[in-house]
């Protein structure tokens, strides 16, 4: 009998994920040996009308990364939710909405104008934008529109299972691929990772004293780390508390604290609120003044609560711009 | 710091002195008092009685030159002297505040006059602004002629510290007592340093005025005192002026010199005597005998 | 938001209960609307109204649909769960189900009764209810943890209350620890001479208690001792108390004063507390004769031995039974106790706040308490009433309402100063004869025998005057207001100001918090009323328990009370302890939190999260541990778990997030 | 614009508040008895301790609906779980930050320490949040996720026309 066959497809990401399935190197092989890829921009010449040809559910498993911000990427996962059986929402930016899900600090027209006019690098004299259609002599010309909120996959369309990660790990995405050709399902909704936090496989764990009472927080360029030491010990804002384990934890391995690219755990609504809710809690102060004084360190808390949630978040994107929009 | 300061109709006639020794002792404590410039009555008395929202009126355009004349200072000072005004100008204030239907009146006819206020006023007492903004230190530091032998009775009457009392008790005042205390003189135990003067009455009924001024000039005498300190143009006016037509209608020969407690203070500075009004006294004010009369009243037990 | 799978009882069948409380309820919520609404909302299979849930026949109502298998869920919705949540747990218990498959929604307290019309409370006792459904469905069944209560009890303070509640308790077999901030136990009772209506000597009926406190073999007194920690819970308090040395050791002194007479002070120099300041004593001392525990007291302040170490120490030559001890040091002991109770008292409102009345400014005017003391045989007058010139009075006025009844001090009323100034009024009538005028603003005489006493007063022509005292003064007007004091009062009976010279004035202070109310609330955890006595948990069906299970109130520091009441009071008290003593165990509330352990990944977060150290860490499993015993469910650990791996019973992030879509996104 | 202005003034405010069961409910139950009349767009949740209080619990009100939020813990030093308060206080002014940098006007959400015996700073509290928020207007967090999509069609800029495509 004919092997199944996947897809792969990206949205708003930034290619790691791609690099990622490369990344399994020789297991790559088996899983040729296993799968038919019938359609995959990034590797292969594919076209949408190839995917418009296909019937319904043809194929078995659709690999979606990245976030969805445009109608075109709109239009891209909707057809291949009715061509696959299953979706997997591919690493962070699918999953929560990742790094470019920040962009929801804004609104388009702010984006438009930082990225085509105020950007020091840009020389655009008569402020052209992107526009959808343009007439040229030979024609018409059409781009997809650009949305104001960037959101993740599962809000626009149906998602079957969740592969977090910035990109996904390795290891995890072989499992991930072995269940689903094992044909034993998880239920739907599962996110293919150890539902527990980090600090479990985390090799400093030990490190991690029960009586934390952070004063101040520091940034890694800011002092000296010491490579066996607890990151929150050393007064750095490391969120493995708070997120998935299945990454080996491999940024603290290098000394750099966990941003939470897994994102939380099964428990919990809010990765953002709950990690502030947790960072908070180990605050040594009772001052209202002093408290405040304390969390001033934190530059940028959406930046570091929400990095890889903000379009998942409960609030899913800044609030006065949605307004200033006058919907 | 800096004030601007309101004297009120009295401070230019019956209570010159009063101004007088105020401004002495102000410009000797280097406190800059500004005059409201083109200030009018504070309305008190008759207009407060016949037609408050006149009275009111009044009070609103001093307030409202007051602004003028010291734009973009967030709060202004207004010294007022006088009992009747700052009670006056206080109550305007507060109604002012407190019932916008009166504010749109009063607004309405300010506007007229094209003027405007919008309530960055405080009222403040003398005695406020010595106690709580100069502070008894200063003052006893200027200090060059202690008042030795001086037994003063601080007289407070209602005005100054009724019904608002903002800056002392309503039933116990002692602001006036510590400043004269630091002058060096000794504040008699004096229990009704609160009591009516008289007020008016002493213009229109006679006979109970002139008992009620008596009854505190008397006891005062009674406690061992020889000056009275006042507060108020009225009261001084009431206790001081009919001190003959006590004579006559109580047989008793009080004689007492009555004083404003700016003139004690001014003493006590060593301001020459002109520049504190005190030749203007009726009972002349001199330098008391070292003796002591002997005090009648209680004293506290142990 | 979240998942509703199938819990243990099978599918939600929430029934809805809507009470009406009389009309407390329906005339402000159209109970039909809500009912009607009710019927729309998830899992809800059967909506009821009656009259009063929490009666028989409306407990029956619930008890019947479970039994019938038409539910399994209850939502009332009637008054706070403060006051129901027990009855109804129980019903849900009779009915054969869970008890906390039950949730309450409060629209009596938070809405009827704060809610200005029909349509806005209709509105939003819709909305609670609906929060109280999407929650119920989501209950998990629990048990009640038992512990086991420790049979001892603690009292603080031994005034007349602290002392009825010891002996109650000691009777009954309890063993009970009376702690006693002063050197002797009595209160301000002791210091009374005859207590009113029946006049009968306060001594003659506190001492024999006092004595029996001694003597009872269950009850250990410790006096010049402070309570100054408590931990724990109710059933297991464990409670630090200091006792400050005295400097005199308690087992050998025999109280024969031997000390006093001996000491190089030849004149007594200190202040006498116990009269209140009317006479001195010296720096050792027995506070009164019959002081108890009889044991002389050495005050650190006064004694010269203590202050810098060089006297000749007479008084240690002349004690036979050698009970001076100058290297006695503060001794804490730390006890186990099941029940507190507090009976800390009162203080008496100090005159000097009202100027007015020229207390500490002229002679010859009192507080009621001082004139206690005075006309107390025993007291440093020995009984007689005279003015400072030695003289006695022949006119005394008698102000009622110092310091109570008065906007700018306590707006509240006393209660007993009526009654003592009546009481007064005839001690003093009967030992001088001088002419009384009692200053009233109401005469209040409720009680037994008080009004009767009223009338007599009247019939000993003891004047009384309506009208509140402006002042006191001594400016005399008239010749013969020379050297006295002068009340100024309006009489309003008369309508007419009067001024009336007397020669002794008596203020009737009123009662007030101890000053360090504050403190003692703190350390037993209790809260307070806004004038500052203890908050009891209910001011009409919970009148001595508090807040804090547990911990009961006794006599005046609950408010101002006569002697009867502090008493019953202190019986009520003394019998709250009991009952809850001798059930054996308590049931705490199952509101404790756990962890799931297969989510746990070790992170300590929630380990020094906890007040209560009832969290610890297990290195081996790597997980947290929750001590069920130890924890008191305030659910902080749970907001703190960064893996929501922590949860609360009862309050678990699921429930809530249920009941807060239902708060907001149904009405 | 006159539309909003309409809509400000058929506004009612939906405000959920979290009080603790031991100072801030108890008050409000005292409020009750006490027969305090205030403004109806409080709905209280109750939980054992302010210290309870999970963020997230907040967002999802605001989310759910509700255009404030309230907060109310025992007295600093009052609390009955001796610590609690000063828990919710850090988790607070951390939140507050963060949804200031969301562009949620801080006056949404509120915490307060309301004794058991405030049954009057109850009223008060309510009264003052739910004018507060009237004047701050609805927060439109709604429609939730599932209608985001519309929530995404723009208005055209000028310097762009929608093509077909673009309408879903």
């Amino acid at each position: 009998m004919s092997k199944p066959k996947v897809g792969f497809y990206w949205c708003a990401s930034c290619g790691g994920c791609e690099e990622a399935i490369i990344d399994l190197a020789e297991d790559i092989l088996p899983v040729i040996e296993a799968v038919d890829i019938v359609f995959w921009p990034v590797a292969l010449d594919f076209k949408r009308a190839d995917v418009e040809a296909m019937p319904d559910g043809d194929l078995a498993v659709g690999f979606i990364n990245g976030a969805i911000r445009t109608s075109e990427q709109h239009e891209m996962v909707e057809l291949l939710r009715s061509k696959s059986q299953l979706i997997i929402a591919f690493g962070s930016c699918a999953h929560l909405g990742g790094i470019p899900g920040l962009a929801n600090m804004f609104n388009r027209q702010e984006m438009f104008d930082e990225v085509y006019i105020k950007s020091p690098s840009v020389n655009n004299v008569e402020k052209v934008l992107p526009s959808e259609k343009i007439d040229i002599p030979e024609g018409k010309l059409t781009l997809p529109s650009m949305w104001d909120t960037v959101k993740t996959l599962d809000q626009v369309i149906e998602v079957d299972y969740y592969l977090p990660g910035c990109p996904p790990p390795v290891n995890l995405i072989k499992d991930a691929l072995k269940t689903i050709l094992s044909g034993e399902l998880p239920p739907n909704g599962t996110v293919l990772a150890p539902d527990v936090a980090l600090c479990e496989e985390c090799s400093r764990r030990d490190s991690k004293p029960e009586d934390l009472a952070l004063r101040e927080f520091k940034r890694p360029h800011e002092i000296i780390i010491d490579p066996q030491q607890c990151l929150l010990a050393q007064g750095l804002l490391c969120l493995g508390p708070v997120t998935r384990k299945g990454c080996g934890a491999a940024c603290i391995n290098v000394n750099m604290p966990c941003t939470g690219c897994m994102g939380p755990t099964g428990r919990v609504t809010d990765y953002g609120a709950k990690a502030l809710s947790a960072i908070a809690s180990s605050v040594d102060s009772k001052d209202e003044k002093e408290i405040a004084e304390i969390f001033n360190h934190i530059v940028d808390p959406v930046g570091t609560f929400y990095r890889y949630s903000l379009p998942a978040s409960l609030l899913h994107r800044h609030y006065q711009q949605a307004k200033s929009r006058g919907k | 710091m800096s004030y601007l300061y309101y004297p009120g109709c009295s401070a230019k006639s019956t209570g010159k002195a009063y101004e007088e020794s105020l401004l002495a002792v102000f410009s000797a404590l280097q406190i800059p008092t500004i005059e409201i410039e083109d200030w009018n009555c504070c309305g008190a008395t008759a207009y407060m009685s016949i037609s408050e929202l006149k009275a009111f009126a009044l009070c609103a355009r001093n307030f409202a030159l007051a602004e003028r004349q010291s734009k973009g200072t967030t709060m202004i000072d207004l010294i007022v002297p006088c009992a009747a005004c700052y009670l006056g100008l206080k109550k305007a204030l507060l109604y002012l505040r407190e019932y916008p239907e009166i504010r749109t009146k009063v607004d309405e006819s300010l506007h007229s006059a094209g003027l405007k206020y919008t309530g960055h006023i405080r009222i403040r007492h003398p005695l406020d602004i010595l106690v709580n903004d100069v502070g008894l230190k200063k003052i006893a530091s200027l200090v060059t002629h202690p008042l030795d032998g001086f037994r003063v009775a601080c007289y407070y009457g209602c005005q100054v510290i009724r019904p608002y009392a903002d800056f002392d008790d309503q039933h116990e005042p002692s602001t006036m007592d510590k400043i004269v205390e630091s002058l060096g003189a000794e504040v008699i135990d004096w229990p009704i340093k609160t009591r009516c003067c008289g007020g008016s009455l002493t213009g229109t009924v006679q006979e109970y005025g002139l008992r009620l001024s008596y009854n505190l000039l008397k006891e005062a005498k009674k406690r061992g005192c020889n000056v009275i300190a006042t507060s108020c143009s009225l009261c001084q006016f009431n206790l001081e002026c009919y001190q003959r037509q006590m004579k006559r209608r109580f047989k008793d020969k009080v004689n007492v010199p009555v004083a404003f407690f700016t003139q004690l203070m001014g003493m006590a500075f060593g301001i020459p005597s002109r520049q504190l009004g005190l030749h203007r006294l009726l009972v002349p004010l001199q330098q008391p005998s070292k003796t002591k009369a002997d005090v009648g009243g209680h004293h506290v037990y142990n | 938001m979240s998942t509703t799978e199938i819990r243990s009882n099978g599918t939600p069948k929430v029934g809805v209960y809507v009470c009406h409380c009389g009309i407390n309820i329906s005339s402000k919520v159209e109970i039909s609307k809500t009912v009607e609404f009710a019927k729309t909302l998830p899992y809800v299979t059967i909506v009821r109204d009656y009259k009063f849930m929490c009666s028989d026949p409306g407990q029956e109502l619930i008890q019947q649909d479970i039994g019938e298998g038409k539910v399994n869920r209850v939502v009332v919705a009637s008054c706070s769960p403060l006051m129901h949540e027990p009855t109804f747990r129980n019903v849900m218990a009779k009915g054969g189900e869970n008890p906390f498959f039950f949730q309450m929604a409060n629209i009596r307290e938070h809405v009827s009764w704060v809610t200005r019309n029909k349509e806005e409370g209709t509105k939003k006792a819709k909305s609670l209810i609906a929060a109280a459904v999407c929650r119920v469905a989501l209950h998990q069944p629990l048990e009640r943890k038992r512990v086991s209560i420790h049979p001892d009890v603690l009292i603080v303070g031994s005034g007349i209350a602290g002392i009825h509640a010891a002996l109650t308790l000691a009777d009954s077999g309890k063993k009970v620890y009376l702690v006693e901030r002063e050197p002797t136990i009595g209160g301000h009772m002791a210091k009374f001479d005859k207590t009113f209506p029946t006049l009968d000597c306060a001594a003659c009926i506190l001492t024999p208690k006092m004595s029996a406190v001694l003597a009872h073999p269950n009850i250990i007194l410790w006096t010049y001792s402070e309570v100054i920690g408590v931990d724990g819970f109710v059933g297991n308090f464990k409670v630090k108390v200091k006792r400050k040395p005295r400097y005199v050791n308690e087992e050998l002194c025999v109280g024969c004063s031997e000390c006093i007479e001996a000491c190089v002070y030849k004149k007594a120099r200190v202040e006498d507390e116990f009269n209140v300041g009317l006479s001195k004593r010296k720096p050792i001392y027995i506070p009164f004769p019959q002081a108890t525990p009889l044991v002389a007291v050495i005050d650190e302040a006064s004694c010269l031995e203590l202050k810098r170490r060089k006297c000749k120490k007479s008084c240690v030559d002349v004690c036979e039974p050698n009970a001076i001890d100058f290297d006695q040091t503060e001794e804490i002991k730390e006890i186990d106790v099941g029940a507190i109770i507090l009976a800390t008292g009162f203080k008496t409102f100090d005159a000097r706040r009202i100027f007015r009345y020229g207390y500490g400014k002229y002679n010859n005017i009192y507080t009621s308490l001082e004139v206690e003391r005075m006309v107390n045989a025993a007291g440093p007058t020995s009984g007689e009433v005279i003015l400072k010139s030695g003289q006695a009075p022949k006119m005394v006025a008698i102000i009622h309402c110092v310091g109570s009844r008065d906007n700018n001090t306590n707006r509240y009323c006393s209660r007993v100063c009526c009654m003592y100034s009546l009481k007064i009024a005839h001690l003093i009538k009967e030992r001088t004869g001088a002419e009384i005028y009692n200053f009233y603003i109401d005469m209040r005489t409720p009680g037994k025998g008080y009004e009767e006493f009223y009338d007599k007063l009247l019939k000993e022509d003891v004047h009384f005057i309506r009208g509140r005292v402006a002042e006191i003064t001594d400016w005399a007007m008239t010749p013969e207001e020379e050297g006295k004091l002068i009340i100024r009062a309006e009489d309003t009976l008369v309508g007419a100001v009067r001024r009336i010279p007397v020669d002794m004035v008596v203020l009737s202070v009123g009662l007030e918090p101890q000053a360090d109310t504050e403190e003692v609330r703190r350390l037993f955890n209790i809260s307070c009323s806004d004038d500052g006595w203890f908050l009891e948990r209910h001011p009409k069906l919970a009148p001595v328990s508090t807040f804090t299970d547990g911990v009961f109130l006794a006599g005046a520091c609950q408010g101002p009370k006569d002697i009867p009441d502090s008493v019953a009071q202190a019986g009520a008290a003394a019998a709250e302890a009991m009952a809850l003593i001798d059930r054996g165990y308590v049931e705490l509330d199952p509101n404790t939190a756990y962890v799931q352990e297969d989510f746990c990944s070790g992170c300590k977060t929630c380990v020094n999260i906890c007040p209560f150290n009832a969290i610890s860490f297990d290195g081996d499993k790597n997980v947290a541990v929750v001590n069920g015993a130890l924890c008191k469910g305030c659910g902080t650990c749970v907001a703190a778990c960064p893996s929501g791996s922590l949860q609360q019973n009862l309050f678990t992030d699921e429930q809530i997030l249920n009941e807060i879509k239902g708060v907001v996104s149904y009405v | 614009m006159s539309n909003d202005e309409a809509i400000k003034a058929q506004f009612e405010p939906k405000i959920v508040a979290f009080f603790c069961n031991w100072c801030t409910y108890t008050a409000a139950d005292l409020a009750g008895t006490a027969r305090m009349v205030y403004a109806p767009n409080v709905r209280v949740v109750r939980i054992m301790c302010s210290g309870r209080l999970d963020p997230q619990f907040v967002l999802a009100a605001l989310r759910e609906g509700a255009d404030g939020v309230l907060i109310g813990g025992c007295h600093p030093g009052d609390c009955h779980y001796q610590e609690g308060n000063y828990k919710a206080l850090r988790r607070f002014t951390l939140l507050k930050s963060l949804l200031k940098s969301m562009g949620i006007e801080q006056e949404r959400v509120r915490l307060e320490w309301i004794a058991a015996s405030e049954g009057d700073k109850v009223q008060r509290v309510i009264n003052e949040m739910t004018e507060t928020v009237r004047q701050l207007g609805p927060l439109r967090l709604e429609p939730t996720i599932y209608n985001l999509i519309e929530d995404s069609l723009l208005k055209i800029p000028e310097t762009a026309t929608l093509a077909k495509g673009d309408e879903l």
